[in-house]
């Protein structure tokens, strides 16, 4: 039985339970003349979930444990003879697999029948070229044992699948029988309904918190590895950033740091002042139908590919600062610059502004514009005054998006800004992001060992602290500045 | 309070005794394809309160946000013919609907308190027009509105509470001190003691008594004698219809038409 | 499912190599029964991290480096179970100066590099910084073209080349060497390493991406000079000129001779125990370094690849498996 | 008091003044309010004229990719060079690499020209040959391999033109710049020009772009976007189908249930923080939580989705979030004051009213996914792909590159013929893109209501 | 309504006609700091109409919405002591409120329809508590309710508009029909009449004389003519406290408390 066919039967299963229980609840509901305490379809809905949720489990855990029991089962099989020498046993059950998933292919052929195959030896046949015919390659012939232990590999775990399968539906069954005896005209199966669904909620929201445990995990370890190889002090206050490539780098932190928060604050100040106005003209002042093109017009500069914005910054804006305003003003000749990445790295977070400060602006009540307009206010007074205000919370989470959309971009920095990690105030400077550097480090053709490549790591994590201090800012601030309206 | 004399004699020359201060002709307001108004003709008098009475859902407040052309925010609504303030049709595309509602103020049917604090409210009126130079002037306007709307007493102590977490009685009377803050000219009142307790509503009448005085005055009520009370002229609605429109004393005790009598008696629906 | 077997090779590291392994890739599967493999790009150092994950199914089988493996390397390997690990030397990659095709020309000797771009230089026998802004006050044949260099990013193999075949050798050419040797106290090292510090005022501009990145910099900036694979400036003759470097113009022919400098060996690394795991990889490192691939007719070289003269040597080391030994 | 009455005589001014004569102040607060809709009218232009901007780079770049060169040859499958032995053995046939039929189409070329009185002009025979893509062998061998009876006989083949032939149809490669280009000589393209006129040479769209595989760095004519759109699509119903379901249920907990405490608090600035999270990071993750820990394959579009999905969510909750706290709670009280529970309240009348915002928060989240390379870069998909994956669910296990990856990846390539095609590739990705978000943002416009 | 009777007989058991309905022992309500109720204490018999009367912002909403937990909705609102319905303490934490909001109904006093169509608004209860099994029963039960709320004439023909397109007063009834519609045991009137003319509010009044006989209503209103009509039992807030508690006809002739005395008078303020 394969766990897909099992998972058809169990929503089957669900399925009809959710009839059957349904036509009980409202059949006992008449004949005792009673009121259920919910709707019927919630009962229908416990007999479903009892039916489903149980078994799936089974079967999801069956799925992660029995590979782990047929390994351990099989590869006790593989004599330490056939495994290669330097090789692993991990990569001789890799072969083992490969055998399995073979025979099957020419099983399902019809190639030969189960009796043949129990028949078959491996110094008999050869099992490569019969292999080779459905498709699956083999790196090397197959010694015996190893057939033989893909020949059991492929009966354990037939019968194992068997077995998940038979508890899958007797689970199943079982509960569906159980929930469905239960049915009364006083069960509260909404509550027990709504009480899944609430755990599916809270399950949901812990991916958050399971994401950043994962994030930390993942980055903790080497950030802590390059701690060993390099001074943390250093890093964390020197202004110095060059790494070199057969050691002996400067890795500091603050010019890199200084370059994030230069080019975000270049592109929010792009951004949210064009972001905001567009998202108060298409709410307040632009028709229907202009409306429902442009807003979706603009949500097309957060879709195309960030190399196009950068080459446009690299191409055509980079160049035109230069020569006509930093030059002129002699502020330097570099056409990659601050300003070059953020204006453009701006164009390309608008949307995240404009289209959610949009919807949250729509969504403020008539009756508030209503009630200033009453008071003579002009559009404007009362957008600026009561509406927006109103609408904050939303704006500052759109806000927030896009300064996380600018920080986290690397292409645009690239082309626009340069790779040049520096601490200066001049705009028309090229300078380099946080970001920028964990990719590249990362990517780069130093050893991975090497404090040149862990940096990444600890510039992923400190910058994860940093904006994790961000946030909390932010959000004491939108507490403190919060309107409710009504 | 305190600025009321200099007010008074400003005002004076606007409008002559005679004269009509609003005055409505062939009034048609459609939602969409819901005829709602049908063609009302009206003269409102300065200086006088005006009350509209009828039916739940004959238009008066409609009607009413007509007057200060509130109408245009409603995506599907149409009004045709011609209602002028002060002789100056208020429809013409050249009147700037700002000003006007600068001129003619309005207390919605439901109270809408911004999502600000009991201060904000209020001073946010004079703030955009600018009525107050100083941060004592506006406290000034603030104290002396809402003593106007008489909620003083229950809100002095939190002015920086948030106006949404009044009661719908406060907040109502919220919404009265946050319309005469800016003291327009006319004053459109949709049910403005709906949920006020008796001494509260004879508070908001007194304030309508005494700003009578220098203002023109529209109020939307369901209470007859609240109506009979406070006003000097009365109109009747049905149906979108403008029934009856008379001096107060006549259409409480000998009205013209056969429905307001019904109604008035109690005899309708 | 998941549990499936993988059936195909599993090629990541150095994106210098990658466009040689895709090519090599490509005509494996067009050739031969078994999948094309895939090759990743991630770098060299994310490559060898890689494949020195493990043996085992899910990790890696080659690994393309445009440097050799590091001992570090070696032990990470080691550490987890990756015994035998072989060393593929798959030809050189050539480094060209090129400027855009309608500048001057150019004729380089690493002592004109050293003094554009270091950050300290001799002048007058004393130590300044650098002081110069033109090729010309540098030397006086050199084009008179303000110094722009797009050079790369310290993250790139190529900047390893390029720091040790150009600004050192150009350091101990034109004495900085000496005159640093003597600031540091006589020690060797430090004043090799002040000889690589590049000066941070715009004229040396690191590039962390790619050479089209550079490509379209010196669109940008006509006056620029750029860093670039023999390979890419090939593909590029028309957009491109490129420099001479001591006399020596750069091509195939004069990098297999070893008469132009600048040039460094590309390498895979093969993970032994794989090889007959995986279907086909031995097929494919043979198939790699076999003649018509990668022998001076090879669609390989034609591409830009210098073909290894010990070609010959590599091809027995892969068919008797031969893992590299320690690291000299 | 006379302070007083200084503001108060400001009111009396304008009192009883008519509605046509604005005052000092009137005019200048009509004065800001023009200003400010015609900034805001001025973003919006901004704005489209930036979109405007870009896309039509993008076309004037890429449209080209659409388009095609071919030579259509008549091709003799010659038995002495594919099938010595002549017994028609599989294996044999097999044996002779693409190395072999190169000279095969060399000379079909060649009788081609003198077929159509076509001079060489100092084109010798091998140079000619040029003008073909490498990836005709292939084709041939393919074909062969396929249908070994063929050998022996001549059979029709439109064979790709080499990049820079295909160029020179398309601007890009000039008499001048093959002056100076080492790939392509001044008398290859006149011959080209002849071909061209004698109909062997001809152009027309371009359908292996959307099918064929990558290509290698010498065959920028052959490279396609069959297996990077098969991997784009895989991902993104993988992250469509996980992140607005996770990510709306993520948001409803938090806003409509969820106890206002330190844990909230909590997941709250840890979902925004997790925005702000590069993407790289999520790559990170990606390699070392599902690659090395729980043992998911490398450059496959599960883990891709997976870590896509991760990266996405933050932006799902955060929209839908602010969505859902714009919903006045009066609609709540409604319904919780006739009985129904809270989950009937969210489901039935919040949700229903917060959509707009859930959906863009689901279009600027899937914009950002679909075109996102970096975390992919970790996990193994910035690759050279040219198998196709098997079907779903399968597939979802197989390697697979994606659009972004191959934008990425062509851009990098020294051949200036893929600079075209990552154009074109963008363009695909864009018009993939607004296929995504069509349903979003119709299903948007129903929603979107004032109350 | 096909299935009324079944609830009908089910309700019975619960109140035994000398045990009161709702009993509230020592509740205390704070919205934050504010002590909004104070010690309150108080019997609400079954089947009979008991007014809530007191200045606004006295508290009357506040306890109101004490009564099915509706408070639990308001963030800072905290709620102390003890009350209970049919002898169940709806605070106990094994209490679903849901089952008891289905059980005590609400009409709010601000009308807040639901953004949907009329019918919508009014079948949405039903439906939800499954009380109609077919579109046929369910068109039986909003009609029905419509009628009862007075609204039906008026909206008839326009059952797929809006609710929130409706006039004031008309959402008022559209709240009332929507809370009448899942036909609860108590119903929770606050204002019910307040933007309804003379006969609208004579058509709920005789509605609200209608339910008494089998439903528990308790009515806040401002109108002290109202609560006499309707009540027979009549409570008194002041300043969060419960000044008085009686039978309506005595609270109105000869009040226990000065204050009651004080505040009908309409001396107070
Ligand atoms: N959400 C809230 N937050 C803070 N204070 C509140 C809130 N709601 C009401 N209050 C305060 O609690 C007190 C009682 O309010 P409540 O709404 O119960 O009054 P009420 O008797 O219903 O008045 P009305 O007749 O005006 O409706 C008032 O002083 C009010 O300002
Ligand atoms: N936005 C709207 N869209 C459609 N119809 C509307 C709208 N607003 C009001 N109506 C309808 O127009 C008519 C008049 O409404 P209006 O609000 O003027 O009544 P009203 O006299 O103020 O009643 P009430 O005393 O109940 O407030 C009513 O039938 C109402 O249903
Ligand atoms: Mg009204
Ligand atoms: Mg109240």
């Amino acid at each position: 039985m394969s766990p897909g066919i099992v998972v058809l039967v169990v929503a089957a299963i669900s399925a009809v339970g959710y009839v059957l229980g349904r036509r009980r609840a409202v059949s006992l509901s008449a004949s005792e003349r009673v009121r259920l305490h919910s709707l019927p379809g919630y009962y229908g809905q416990t007999v479903a979930l009892f039916a489903a949720v149980p078994a799936v489990i089974v079967l999801a855990a069956w799925l992660v444990v029995q590979p782990l029991l047929v390994e351990t089962r099989v590869t006790g099989m593989i004599p330490d003879s056939v495994i290669p020498e330097g090789g692993a046993r991990s990569l001789v059950m890799a072969d083992v697999r490969r055998i399995a998933d073979g025979i099957d292919a020419v099983l399902a052929r019809g190639g030969i029948s189960e009796g043949e195959l129990s028949e078959m030896r491996a110094d008999a046949t050869d099992v490569r070229g019969f292999l080779a015919e459905v498709g699956v390659a083999l790196g090397n012939d197959v010694p015996p044992p190893v057939f033989e232990a893909a020949k059991s590999y492929r009966q354990i775990s037939k019968t194992g699948n068997f077995v998940a399968g038979a508890l899958a539906l007797a689970l199943s069954i079982g509960f569906a029988l159980w929930a469905y005896r239960r049915i009364a005209v006083d069960l509260r199966a909404r509550n027990i309904s709504e009480r899944f669904v609430r755990a599916l909620l809270v399950s949901a929201s812990t991916i958050a918190i399971l994401t950043t445990v994962g994030i930390i995990a993942s980055l903790f370890f080497e950030t802590y590895s390059f701690f060993r190889v390099y001074p943390a002090q250093e890093f964390f206050v020197s202004t110095v950033w060059n790494p070199q490539f057969r050691g002996g780098s400067e890795l500091g932190i603050l010019p890199l740091l200084w370059g994030t928060f230069y080019i975000s604050l270049v592109a929010l100040i792009v951004a949210v002042p064009l972001g905001l106005m567009i998202a108060v003209y298409l709410a307040e002042y632009a028709g229907p139908s202009v409306r429902s093109v442009v807003k979706p017009a603009i949500e097309v500069l957060a879709g195309i590919p960030t190399i196009v914005y950068g080459l446009f910054a690299l191409v055509t804006v980079g160049p035109f600062l230069r020569d006509w305003i930093a030059q002129p003003l002699g502020l330097g000749n570099s056409s990659s610059s601050v300003l070059t990445a953020g204006i453009v790295m701006g164009i390309m977070i608008i949307p995240f502004v404009s289209s959610l400060s949009d919807d949250i602006i729509n969504a403020v009540p008539q009756a508030l514009r209503d009630g200033s307009y009453a008071l003579g206010a002009t559009q404007s007074e009362t957008i600026k005054q009561v509406v927006l205000p109103a609408a904050l919370p939303g704006i500052v989470g759109a806000v927030l998006l896009a300064a996380s959309r600018a920080i986290g971009e690397t292409m645009i920095v690239v082309l626009g800004a340069g790779a040049t990690a520096r601490l200066s105030l001049n705009p028309f400077e090229a300078m380099t992001t946080v970001t920028v550097k964990i990719v590249s480090q990362l990517t780069g053709d130093t050893e991975f060992a090497s404090p040149e490549t862990l940096v990444a790591f600890a510039l992923g994590l400190t910058l994860f602290v940093l904006t994790l201090g961000l946030n909390v800012l932010a959000l004491y601030i939108v507490r403190k500045y919060r309107e409710q309206y009504e | 309070m305190s600025n009321m004399p200099t007010t008074m004699t400003t005002t004076t020359k606007a409008a002559t005794m005679n004269e009509s201060k609003i005055s409505a002709r062939k009034v048609q307001v459609f939602y969409g394809d819901k005829h709602a108004i049908k063609d009302v003709e009206i003269e409102i008098p300065p200086r006088s309160v005006t009350a509209f009475i009828g039916p739940s859902g004959c238009g008066k407040s409609t009607f009413l946000r007509c007057l200060n052309r509130m109408n245009d925010t409603i995506a599907n609504c149409r009004v045709e013919g011609h209602i002028s303030i002060d002789g100056e049709n208020i429809y013409d595309p050249k009147v700037d609907p700002v000003q006007l509602r600068a001129k003619v103020g309005m207390v919605f049917q439901k109270p809408n308190p911004f999502p600000k604090s009991i201060y904000e409210n209020v001073a946010y009126g004079p703030r955009i027009h600018g009525l107050a130079r100083k941060k004592s002037d506006m406290d000034d306007i603030v104290a002396s509105a809402l003593q106007k709307a008489g909620l003083w007493n229950e809100v002095k102590d939190r002015l920086d509470a948030p106006g949404t977490g009044l009661s719908g009685g406060q907040q109502q009377r919220l919404c009265i001190a946050r319309a005469v803050a800016v003291s327009p000219e006319v004053i459109l009142m949709d049910e403005p003691c709906s949920a006020l307790d008796p001494i509260a509503t004879a508070k908001v009448e007194e304030l309508i008594h005494e700003l009578r005085a220098n203002y023109t005055i529209v109020i939307v009520t369901h209470s007859m004698q609240q109506a009979a009370r406070v006003s000097q002229r009365t109109a009747m609605f049905h149906l979108g219809e403008l029934v009856e429109e008379n001096d107060t004393d006549k259409m409480f005790t000998n009205p013209d038409d056969q429905r307001t009598q019904d109604y008035i008696m109690g005899r309708f629906g | 499912g998941a549990a499936a077997a993988r059936d195909q090779i599993q090629i990541a590291g150095s994106s210098t190599v990658l466009p040689y392994a895709s090519i090599v890739a490509e005509a494996f599967g067009e050739n031969t029964d078994f999948a094309t493999p895939v090759v990743e790009s991630g770098g060299s150092g994310a490559g060898r991290k890689k494949l020195c994950e493990g043996v085992d199914e899910n990790t890696i089988d080659i690994a393309n480096s445009s440097s050799r493996i590091k001992q570090s390397d070696i032990d990470a390997c080691a550490k987890n179970g990756v015994k035998e690990i072989q060393e593929v030397r798959i030809g050189y990659d050539g480094i060209v100066f090129a400027s855009d095709i309608n500048g001057p020309e150019f004729a380089f000797t690493p002592a004109d590099w050293h003094m554009a771009l270091a950050a300290k230089v001799v002048k007058d026998g004393q130590l300044v910084d650098n002081p110069y802004k033109k090729w010309n006050e540098i030397r006086a044949d050199l084009p008179d073209q303000e110094i722009l260099a797009f050079i790369p990013g310290t993250k790139h193999g190529t900047r390893e080349v390029f720091d040790e075949k150009v600004i050192i050798d150009g350091c101990k050419e034109d004495g900085a060497l000496e005159a640093l040797k003597a600031a540091n106290g006589g020690d060797e090292k430090a004043a090799e390493k002040a000889c690589m510090a590049l000066r941070t005022d715009g004229v040396s501009v690191d590039i962390d991406g790619d050479y089209t990145e550079t490509l379209a910099r010196i669109d940008a900036n006509k006056n620029a000079i750029g860093v670039f694979g023999l390979s890419f400036y090939q593909n590029n003759t028309d957009k491109l000129r490129v420099a001479t470097m001591s006399g020596v113009m750069p091509s195939v022919e004069t990098i297999a001779k070893g008469e132009y400098p600048v040039s460094r060996p590309l390498y895979f690394y093969v993970k032994n125990a794989h090889l007959d795991v995986i279907p086909g990889l031995q097929e494919y490192i043979e198939f790699f370094v076999s003649d018509e691939m990668a022998g001076p007719d090879g669609p390989l070289a034609a591409y830009g690849l210098v073909s290894d003269p010990e070609l010959a040597k590599t091809q027995a080391a892969v068919k008797a498996r031969t893992p590299m030994g320690a690291l000299n | 008091m006379t302070e007083i009455s200084t503001f108060g005589a400001s009111v009396a001014e304008s009192r009883g003044k008519s509605l046509f004569a604005a005052d000092e102040r009137t005019r200048r607060r009509n004065a800001a309010e023009a200003r400010f809709r015609m900034m805001g009218r001025i973003a919006v232009i901004i704005g489209i004229v930036a979109l405007i901007g870009l896309l039509a780079s993008i076309l004037s770049n890429g449209m080209s990719s659409f388009q095609q060169t071919y030579v259509s040859l008549d091709i003799f499958l010659d038995p002495a060079k594919l099938d010595k032995a002549g017994d028609r053995n599989p294996e044999a046939i097999a044996k002779v690499s693409t190395f072999g039929y190169a000279p095969l189409i060399q000379k079909a070329l060649q009788d081609a020209m003198v077929g159509k009185g076509i001079a060489g002009d100092g084109v010798n025979p091998k140079a000619a040959a040029e003008l073909i893509s490498k990836e005709a062998p292939a084709d041939l061998r393919r074909f062969v391999l396929a249908d070994p009876s063929a050998i022996g006989q001549t059979v029709h083949f439109d064979l790709l033109a080499a990049g820079r032939i295909d160029g020179y149809y398309k601007g890009r490669v000039t008499m001048e710049s093959a002056k100076l280009d080492r790939n392509i000589s001044p008398e290859q393209l006149m011959l080209a020009d002849k071909l061209k006129e004698a109909g062997i040479l001809t152009t027309r769209f371009n359908w292996s772009f959307f099918t064929a595989p990558d290509a290698s760095d010498t065959r920028p004519e052959a490279a396609g976007l069959g297996v990077a759109i098969i991997g784009s699509a895989y991902m993104m119903l993988i992250v469509f189908v996980l992140s607005l379901p996770l990510g709306v249920a993520a948001s409803i907990y938090l806003e409509e249930f969820a106890p206002q405490n330190r844990f909230t608090d909590l997941i709250e600035v840890n979902i925004a923080n997790l925005a702000a999270v590069p993407s790289i990071v999520f790559g990170i993750l990606g390699l070392a939580v599902l690659i090395n820990f729980v043992g998911l394959p490398q450059s496959a579009p599960i883990v891709g989705g997976l870590v896509l999905t991760l990266m996405t969510l933050p932006t799902i909750i955060i929209a839908t979030r602010a969505a859902l706290k714009a919903v006045p709670p009066s609609i709540r009280d409604a319904a919780l004051g006739v009985g129904a529970s809270k989950m009937q309240a969210t489901f039935h009348h919040v949700l229903p009213l917060a959509m707009p915002g859930i959906l863009t928060g689901t279009i600027i989240g899937l914009a950002r996914a679909l075109g996102e390379t970096a975390p992919l870069l970790l996990i193994g998909m910035v690759a050279f792909v040219r198998e196709y994956p098997s079907g779903p669910p399968e597939g979802f296990f197989d390697p697979a590159s994606a659009l972004p990856v191959q934008i990425y990846n062509w851009t990098q390539r020294g051949d200036p013929a893929f600079v075209e095609r990552a154009s074109g590739a963008i363009i695909v990705l864009l018009v993939f893109l607004m296929m995504m978000n069509l349903i979003a943002i119709v299903l948007r416009r129903r929603f979107e209501r004032r109350w």
